[in-house]
């Protein structure tokens, strides 16, 4: 996949128009976990509306995001950063091929603050 | 010997009446916000959509036309005060009245757009594009001999 | 006399319909009218009245007369007629009545007289008549009045029908053409029933109200008579001014010229008209007849007096009754005749 | 016979880059009827005007068709052109090449064919025109404003100022409007009240103003230069003519719970009220839902103590009809709800607050008396953040998808203001964008940060919560890239605003066309905006788009010129393209003047030639051609086809169809 | 029958007598037993020489009355039930001095369709006599007895109406109640699928031979010039031949009438090819009913129609097809 149709990909994946982003940044100062996220919801909207996708899918921060889903609720634009945080989160765990997640490789990535509800849709998701 | 199995694919004929008021004008913001739906699209500018006459509509059918939609003023924002609430009434009949008869109802359309709504009027005559072409040529109301010698 | 079984008349039709085309009166949603037949079409021979007349085959109710072809600011005028005798189209009309018949000539007298009408004439020409002879009249019926035999009828073959057979007479050339065409499916007989129909139908005939009508009134001396009668006034107050009675009528023969406008250019078109209509010979002045009891006058008028008064005495009514049973208000030629026709008729 | 000349605009590259104008004008060359086919680069410019005129001349030309931009652009300069030549205005049709071809096709050759087509329909409709000649009707030299903020009162003042008669309708108990809650006004913060009362005074000495408050529209008829307005004048409960001003009513009114709407409720008044104490009229209301007395029959204590018996509980509304040439909407906005908001807690906590409200905490007339105390504890706020754009730009639903325009302007002000009268305060401004166009407007803007010291914050707020008494804002630092949290002692939000509801119906009463957020369409963006695309209304101040002071008396003043150029005519042409019956075909059924909306159908008695020398009498319809305003609603009703409307004919309209249908 | 007819001729009688009206319309005698004709009377020995009433005066005598009550002297009808609807709405639309005319109400328990009887096989009738339920037919092949029922005609079998208007009224038996569904048949259309709809039109109308009975006949289309007679509206035509134009006729005759229309079912009775042109104006009646409130044009003498007021919530066309809002 070429660097253009992984940008493409990634924007049908999350099914948001980041274009819509007026960049307020009320994203970001309303998320939870902002601290701990090495890129900010913000800036996953902008590095994907200005191609940056090799920092993002290298990122830490697609495993910190809680998907609490603030961030759509409060972006006035109906932008929807958690979307693209998904979508990039989906494409890495493609990049890797099969494998999906495995129990056992869980506990080491997650801390016990992390709500049960995502650890199993997380699992649900990742393991095929 | 070769064969031209060119298929020219079907590109419906759309009669639009437009009030002067609201949607004519939403016709023109659309052109002036470079919005672009398709050229078979042809507007007929009328005062008030309640001067559109179901003869109009029938005429458009005879003539070969293959849909046509009626575009007026948001109800309650007629121009002319209660006009579009007249034809709201004489379209609902004639529609109903007309798919009765056996014609598509996918080629008849009443939409309000106001002179604001320039996107609307884009959407709406996209989306009524492809219903009709969709349907394919209108072959129930049409007068055969308009087309003769085509 | 040759004949051929009920049943297998489809076959007929089937071996007419290779070569030639075929009209016939055929049911459709309900009502009988002539119409091109083709398989699965149910033909009603039975039918003693169909709505339409067959003046249709040879006068359609509309027919292109000629088209105008634009091109930028260039008219090009088209001829769309056809000889169809040249170019081997043949037609056979099936099952025409004696009344219907008689029609016939009265509109060859029109379309067929000088100058001629070409258009009338072709079809005409193309077409070989089988007449069917009526073994079950009715009491609108009135034929015998113009001296016409509705169980003998005239025309290129003349057919009797009765229960079992199609009895099959050739008179003339074409007749015997059409009789050779399909000679293989008819057999030998049937002069006996023939006649013993005849003799069954005219005994009913004569019972049937209507038949002995005083039409002797009706001669062109007593024209001005007849249109200043005060009995139009009220004979004609509950006309509807609608066409019925002309459209059904087998020897009505007004059209109007119209022109339709194509994506090319014009077609320029005629169509029956009605002498019942406002619009009836519309002109720039206005019309010449205004009331509608001056349009009911002048079709009656025409029918018993004008006509005939230019066709050696020839009637322009066959009294096939269809104006009997089909006018809506019960309007018809009969209350005419029986007012003003004689003293016969009280 | 028939001389057709087509003109066919490039409107500089607009319509000639998509479609081939010279291939248009070679094309329809051919067409039946056209003598004459030629192709300009500006058709409106002096030069194909002349172009027009000459070839109107040269060729003896019947009617022409211009092939350029939409008829609603450049249709009566074409008639005009048209008239000059000696042409009737009438004998022109527009086929729009522009909007409804060039601009949204890309295709050349696709832009080029349904041009082709578009002309070959208006000249197949210019066929049928018959010339036509415009009417006259009388212009009544009267002016209606409604709505009694800035904005109307400018405009009364200017057109009263050149002698006509003008009645502002207010639904308020007072004229005013919002600007009279407003403390200060940027840029040059000057005391609000101390501009608008003086304009406020003189409305109400003008010889030639009218106030008519406490009162609403609730018809209109007519047209322009003849609309003929009815008035409720709701009951106030108090007689006009008699009530001095003099308050004591206020003192004594057992009832004082009510909430001061002047001052955003933020503190009570009693049930019988001035509403503040510049209100123009001077004149007391009673509140009906407050008052005991109206409310229960018993108390009558305001009657009592009243020293000019202006007190009257038996008062009803009462209805006025005025006739008047031309109306001015000036309706004004209002804040949104904060409802869909909670993420700012608006309304959870006292101390978030709105920047209206704030100007009335500020206003020495306030509830504080001009000392800014938080409204939950009376006390001095330490740390006040703003949130800008709330509901503004807003896309998702809950706000407005516009920007407000003036919060950016009015938080720059009130952060001044904090920072100057109580030096100690911390105040953060969180914004989206600091927006400032206008004279003098981001020098004001600089000054807050540079000379007063306000703490801007690029980011927004995603949530005010309160933590021990305390709230706390936190929001986003983008320029940092952090996320940071306010303890803040105030909160103020800068919602977005929104026409006054009350639009709505005014709007449907003048037939003005309304766009999808309420605000009155103007009848061009650039070329005309005071104008309603109704012919004689005319649109002030945030009713037609968000606006500051400024740039809303300018439209007043604009409106009251547009009304002035109106009134000093005597007549007006009239539309001439209005409904007339063919009375040989009418039956004179009524069906018509059932559906006319303004009333413009009559029946008369009329004798007519059956044939045959007698004549009959019947009753057919008769239109007005001063009141007919040519919708056609009649012409579709009439089941004989008697009914027929000028310029819009239904042998024109299938004659289009025709055109539009031909393969 | 033969009760309710003398005592019409006797009222009529006396009206003409007294002076108090100057004309009578109503049904004459014709040929047979079954072709009654409108006629007006305007002597007691014009009456007693042809007045008629019987099983088959289907006809409407209102419209006539368009020209009648503009003559000089009052003019006396006899109108039936589903008659007087059509009176009052064209009294409505001032097409009708209601003042001129004198409305005497008459009994109907159905009338007969001789063309429906014939139909049935019965030919060359000389006398018809209806006892309950059972049509005694008279023929010269026969007597034959009929299913009342099946031979009433079409307006006839759905029939609910009663007078709407009346200055007297001669009704010497009830008829009975019943509960009738007259959209039965417009339902069942709907229920079809559009293909099928348009097969059975298509059928229909392609009989249609534009004798204009229908229009003529209509007390709704009282134009003094009918659009499609008039060169000017550019829909004039006389043609039948094209498919398109039956269409065209008959769908804006259908429009130019709803929400006018009584449903006094003229139109299927007149039609010569016998198309059931009741079942056009049917729908526009069901429609209008169902999105617009129950209304039953002629129950008034004023007011305005469906189609000339509306509500602010009206359904949008887009929203209604096969009569129901979606």
């Amino acid at each position: 996949m070429t660097k253009e149709e992984r940008i493409e990909n990634l924007n049908r994946l999350s099914g948001t128009d980041v274009r819509k982003c007026m960049k307020c940044g009320k994203c970001s100062g309303r998320c939870p976990a902002f601290k701990e996220m090495d890129i900010k919801p913000h800036q996953f909207v902008s590095m994907l509306c200005n191609g940056k996708i090799d920092e993002l899918l290298e990122c830490e921060a697609i495993w910190n995001c809680l998907s609490c889903m603030a961030c759509v609720e409060r972006c006035p634009r109906g932008v929807a950063p958690a979307a693209v945080v998904e979508a990039v989160r989906d494409t890495v765990v493609r990049m890797q091929g099969k494998n999906g997640i495995k129990a056992e490789e869980i506990p080491p990535i997650v801390d016990e603050l992390i709500p049960q509800q995502l650890l199993v849709s997380a699992y649900r998701k990742y393991n095929k | 010997m070769q064969e031209v199995t060119e298929k020219k694919e079907f590109t419906p004929t759309i009669v639009a009446f437009c009030c002067n008021w609201c949607s004519y004008a939403g016709a023109d913001l659309a052109g002036s916000s470079r919005l672009t739906y398709p050229a078979n699209v042809k507007i007929i500018r009328v005062p008030c959509s309640c001067r559109v006459n179901p003869m109009f509509v029938l005429k458009a059918f005879q003539q070969g036309a293959d849909g046509v939609i009626l575009c007026g003023c948001h109800p309650g924002d007629c121009h002319y005060v209660t006009g579009n609430y007249y034809t709201r009434r004489r379209m609902a009949l004639l529609y109903s009245f007309l798919n009765y008869m056996g014609i598509e109802k996918e080629r008849t359309r009443l939409e309000w757009v106001s002179a604001a709504e320039g996107a609307r009027f884009s959407a709406v005559m996209n989306d009524f594009v492809k219903q009709v072409a969709e349907l394919g040529e209108n072959k129930r109301l049409t007068d055969l001999r308009v087309k003769e010698g085509e | 006399m040759l004949k051929i079984a009920k049943e297998r008349l489809n076959e007929l039709y089937a071996k007419i319909n290779e070569s030639m085309g075929l009209f016939i009166p055929v049911k459709k949603a309900g009502e009988v009218n002539y119409a091109v037949w083709s398989e699965g079409k149910e033909v009603s021979l039975e039918t003693l009245k169909t709505v339409k007349s067959p003046k249709n085959m040879f006068f359609p109710q509309t027919e292109n007369m000629m088209k105008f072809k634009q091109e930028g600011k260039n008219i090009e005028v088209v001829d769309v007629r056809r000889d169809y005798v040249e170019e081997g189209k043949l037609f056979v009309l099936f099952g025409v009545k004696a009344c219907d018949y008689k029609a016939i000539e009265v509109l060859d007298k029109v379309f067929l007289a000088e100058p001629i009408d070409t258009y009338y004439q072709n079809r005409r020409n193309a077409t070989t008549i089988v007449t069917l002879a009526c073994s079950r009249p009715e009491e609108s019926c009135f034929c015998r009045v113009f001296d016409i035999d509705a169980t003998a009828p005239q025309g290129d073959v003349t057919t009797w029908l009765d229960n079992e057979y199609l009895y099959w007479q050739a008179n003339t050339e074409k007749g015997e053409a059409l009789t050779a065409l399909v000679k293989d499916l008819l057999e030998e007989g049937g002069e006996k029933e023939v006649e013993a129909q005849k003799e069954a139908t005219k005994v009913i005939i004569d019972k049937l109200p209507f038949s002995n009508l005083d039409l002797s009134k009706f001669q062109p001396e007593n024209l001005n008579e007849l249109f200043e009668a005060k009995e139009w006034e009220e004979m004609s107050e509950a006309c509807l001014g609608c066409g019925t009675c002309t459209f059904v009528c087998p020897t009505c023969q007004c059209f109007d010229i119209r022109d339709f406008k194509t994506h090319e250019g014009v077609i320029r078109y005629r169509c029956w008209d009605s002498c019942m209509y406002s619009d009836f010979t519309l002109m720039a002045h206005g019309n010449s007849r205004t009331t509608q009891m001056q349009r009911f006058r002048q079709r009656f008028m025409h029918k018993l007096v004008y006509y005939p008064s230019q066709n050696d005495g020839l009637y322009s009514c066959v009294g096939c009754g269809r104006c009997v049973n089909k006018c809506p208000q019960n309007l018809n030629i009969v209350k005419v005749i029986k007012t003003l026709g004689g003293k016969d008729n009280d | 016979m028939q001389r057709i000349g087509v003109f066919i605009c490039w409107c500089g590259s607009n319509i000639a880059a998509t479609v081939d104008v010279k291939k248009v004008a070679e094309t329809i060359k051919s067409e039946p009827g056209v003598v004459y086919s030629e192709n300009y680069q500006y058709m409106c410019s002096e030069n194909g005007q002349q172009l027009i005129k000459q070839a109107i001349k040269e060729h003896n030309l019947t009617g022409i068709v211009i092939g350029a931009c939409s008829p609603r652009m450049h249709e009566a300069t074409f008639r005009k052109a048209a008239e000059e030549a000696g042409l009737n205005p009438y004998m022109v049709e527009i086929a729009n090449i522009r909007e409804h071809c060039s601009w949204i096709h890309k295709d050349m050759d696709e832009a080029t064919e349904k041009a082709v087509i578009l002309v070959r329909t208006a000249i197949a409709k210019v066929k049928l025109n018959a010339p036509l000649q415009a009417g006259e009707s009388p212009v009544i030299k009267r002016a209606l404003v409604i709505g009694g903020g800035i904005a109307g009162i400018q405009a009364a003042l200017d057109i009263a100022d050149a002698g006509f008669e003008v009645d502002i309708v207010e639904k308020n108990a007072t004229i005013g409007g919002r600007m009279a809650q407003l403390d200060k006004t940027f840029p040059t913060l000057d005391c609000s009240a101390c501009i608008l009362t003086p304009k406020m005074v003189d409305c109400a000495q003008h010889e030639k103003i009218d106030i008519l408050s406490y009162s609403e529209v609730e018809d209109v008829k007519g047209f322009v230069g003849n609309f003929s307005v009815k008035i409720r004048r709701k009951a106030r409960f108090v007689d006009e003519t008699k009530c001095t001003g003099c308050k004591i009513c206020m003192e004594k009114c057992p009832s004082k719970k009510g909430l001061n709407t002047f001052n955003m409720g933020l503190n009570n008044r009693p049930a019988i009220y001035i509403p503040f104490a510049q209100a123009i009229p001077n004149v007391a209301v009673i509140d009906p839902e407050q008052c005991i007395k109206l409310k229960t029959g018993k108390c009558g204590i305001c009657q009592k103590f009243c020293g000019v018996g202006a007190i009257d509980y038996e008062q009803k509304d009462t209805f006025v009809e005025r006739q008047y040439g031309a109306i001015v909407v000036a309706t004004g906005f209002k804040p949104i709800e904060l409802d869909a908001f909670n993420e700012y807690g608006y309304n959870d906590n006292k101390d978030v607050i709105t920047s209206l409200e704030l100007e009335r905490l500020m206003n020495a007339a306030g509830p504080s008396n001009g000392v800014l105390l938080r409204p939950s504890d009376n006390e001095h706020p330490k740390v006040i953040t703003f949130i800008q754009c709330v509901g503004s730009r807003d896309t998702s639903g809950c706000g407005k998808p516009y920007c407000s325009k003036i919060c950016c302007m009015y938080t720059a002000k009130h952060a001044m203001l904090i920072r100057e009268k109580y030096p100690d305060t911390q105040v953060n401004v969180f914004y989206i964008d600091v927006r400032t166009p206008g004279k003098n407007y981001d020098e004001f803007y600089r000054r807050a940060v540079e000379q007063y010291g306000v703490n801007y914050i690029k980011g927004m707020v995603g949530k005010v919560y309160n933590e021990n008494g305390k709230l706390m804002v936190q929001g986003s630092n983008l320029i940092d890239n952090e996320q940071i949290t306010i303890e803040s002692d105030l909160v103020v939000l800068a919602a977005a605003i929104e026409p006054e509801p009350s639009v709505r119906k005014v709007a449907t009463l003048l037939t003005a066309s309304i766009d999808t957020n309420n605000f009155l369409t103007e009848s061009h963006a650039k070329l005309r905006p005071v104008e309603s695309p109704t012919a004689g209304v005319y649109l002030a101040g945030v009713c037609q788009g968000p606006k500051d002071i400024p740039e809303t008396v300018s439209q007043a003043s604009a409106c009251a010129a547009k009304v002035i150029g109106l009134l000093v005519k005597d007549k007006l042409k009239t539309n001439p393209c209005v409904a007339m019956p063919d009375e040989n075909m009418c039956n004179g059924c009524s069906q018509c003047a059932n559906v006319c909306a303004y009333g413009a159908i009559t029946y008369v008695d009329k004798e007519f030639r059956i044939g045959g020398g007698k004549t009959e009498i019947r009753r057919v319809a008769n239109v007005n051609p001063a009141v007919c305003q040519g919708c056609g609603a009649c012409t579709v009703t009439c089941p004989s086809g008697a009914m027929d409307l000028k310029g819009f004919s239904s042998k024109q309209i299938m004659s289009e169809v025709e055109a539009i249908c031909k393969k | 029958m033969k009760d309710v007819e003398l005592k019409m001729l006797e009222r009529a009688k006396a009206l003409l007598q007294s002076g108090e009206v100057a004309r009578v319309i109503g049904w004459k005698k014709g040929e047979f037993c079954y072709d009654p004709a409108p006629a007006s009377f305007e002597s007691v020995e014009e009456m007693e020489n042809g007045f008629v009433y019987n099983w088959f005066c289907g006809a409407n005598l209102s419209k006539y009355l368009i020209q009648m009550a503009k003559k000089e002297g009052k003019t006396a009808v006899f109108l039936k039930p589903c008659d007087t609807y059509s009176f009052n709405q064209l009294v409505k639309e001032h097409r009708i001095n209601r003042e001129n005319v004198y409305v005497i109400a008459v009994e109907c328990l159905a009338k007969l369709d001789v063309e429906k009887m014939k139909a049935k096989g019965v030919s060359f009738i000389t006398d018809v006599e209806v006892v309950d339920k059972d049509v005694k037919v008279t023929t010269a092949y026969g007597v034959e007895t009929l299913y009342k029922p099946d031979v009433v005609l079409s307006k006839c079998a759905v029939c609910t109406k009663t007078h709407q208007v009346k200055d007297e009224e001669i009704i010497l038996h009830e008829r009975p109640e019943r509960e009738v569904n007259r959209f039965e048949e417009v339902e069942k259309l709907e229920a079809m699928t559009e293909d099928e709809r348009f097969a059975f039109w298509r059928e229909q109308l392609s009989k249609c031979i534009r004798c204009n009975a229908c229009r003529n006949v209509c007390p709704a289309c009282s134009c003094v010039k009918c659009v499609f007679d008039n060169p000017a509206s550019g829909i004039a035509a006389k043609a039948n031949d094209d498919k398109f134009e039956e269409q065209l006729f008959h769908i804006i005759r259908a429009f130019h009438v709803s929400g006018r229309c009584t449903d006094c079912g003229e139109c299927s009775r007149v039609c010569p090819q016998n198309i059931p042109l009741h079942l056009l104006n049917r729908k526009f009646i069901k429609d209008i009913d169902t999105l617009y409130g129950e209304y039953q044009a002629g129950e008034e003498s004023e007011g305005k129609t469906p189609l000339t007021t509306y509500t602010e919530g009206d359904t949008e066309p887009n929203d209604v097809f096969n009569g129901e809002a979606k």
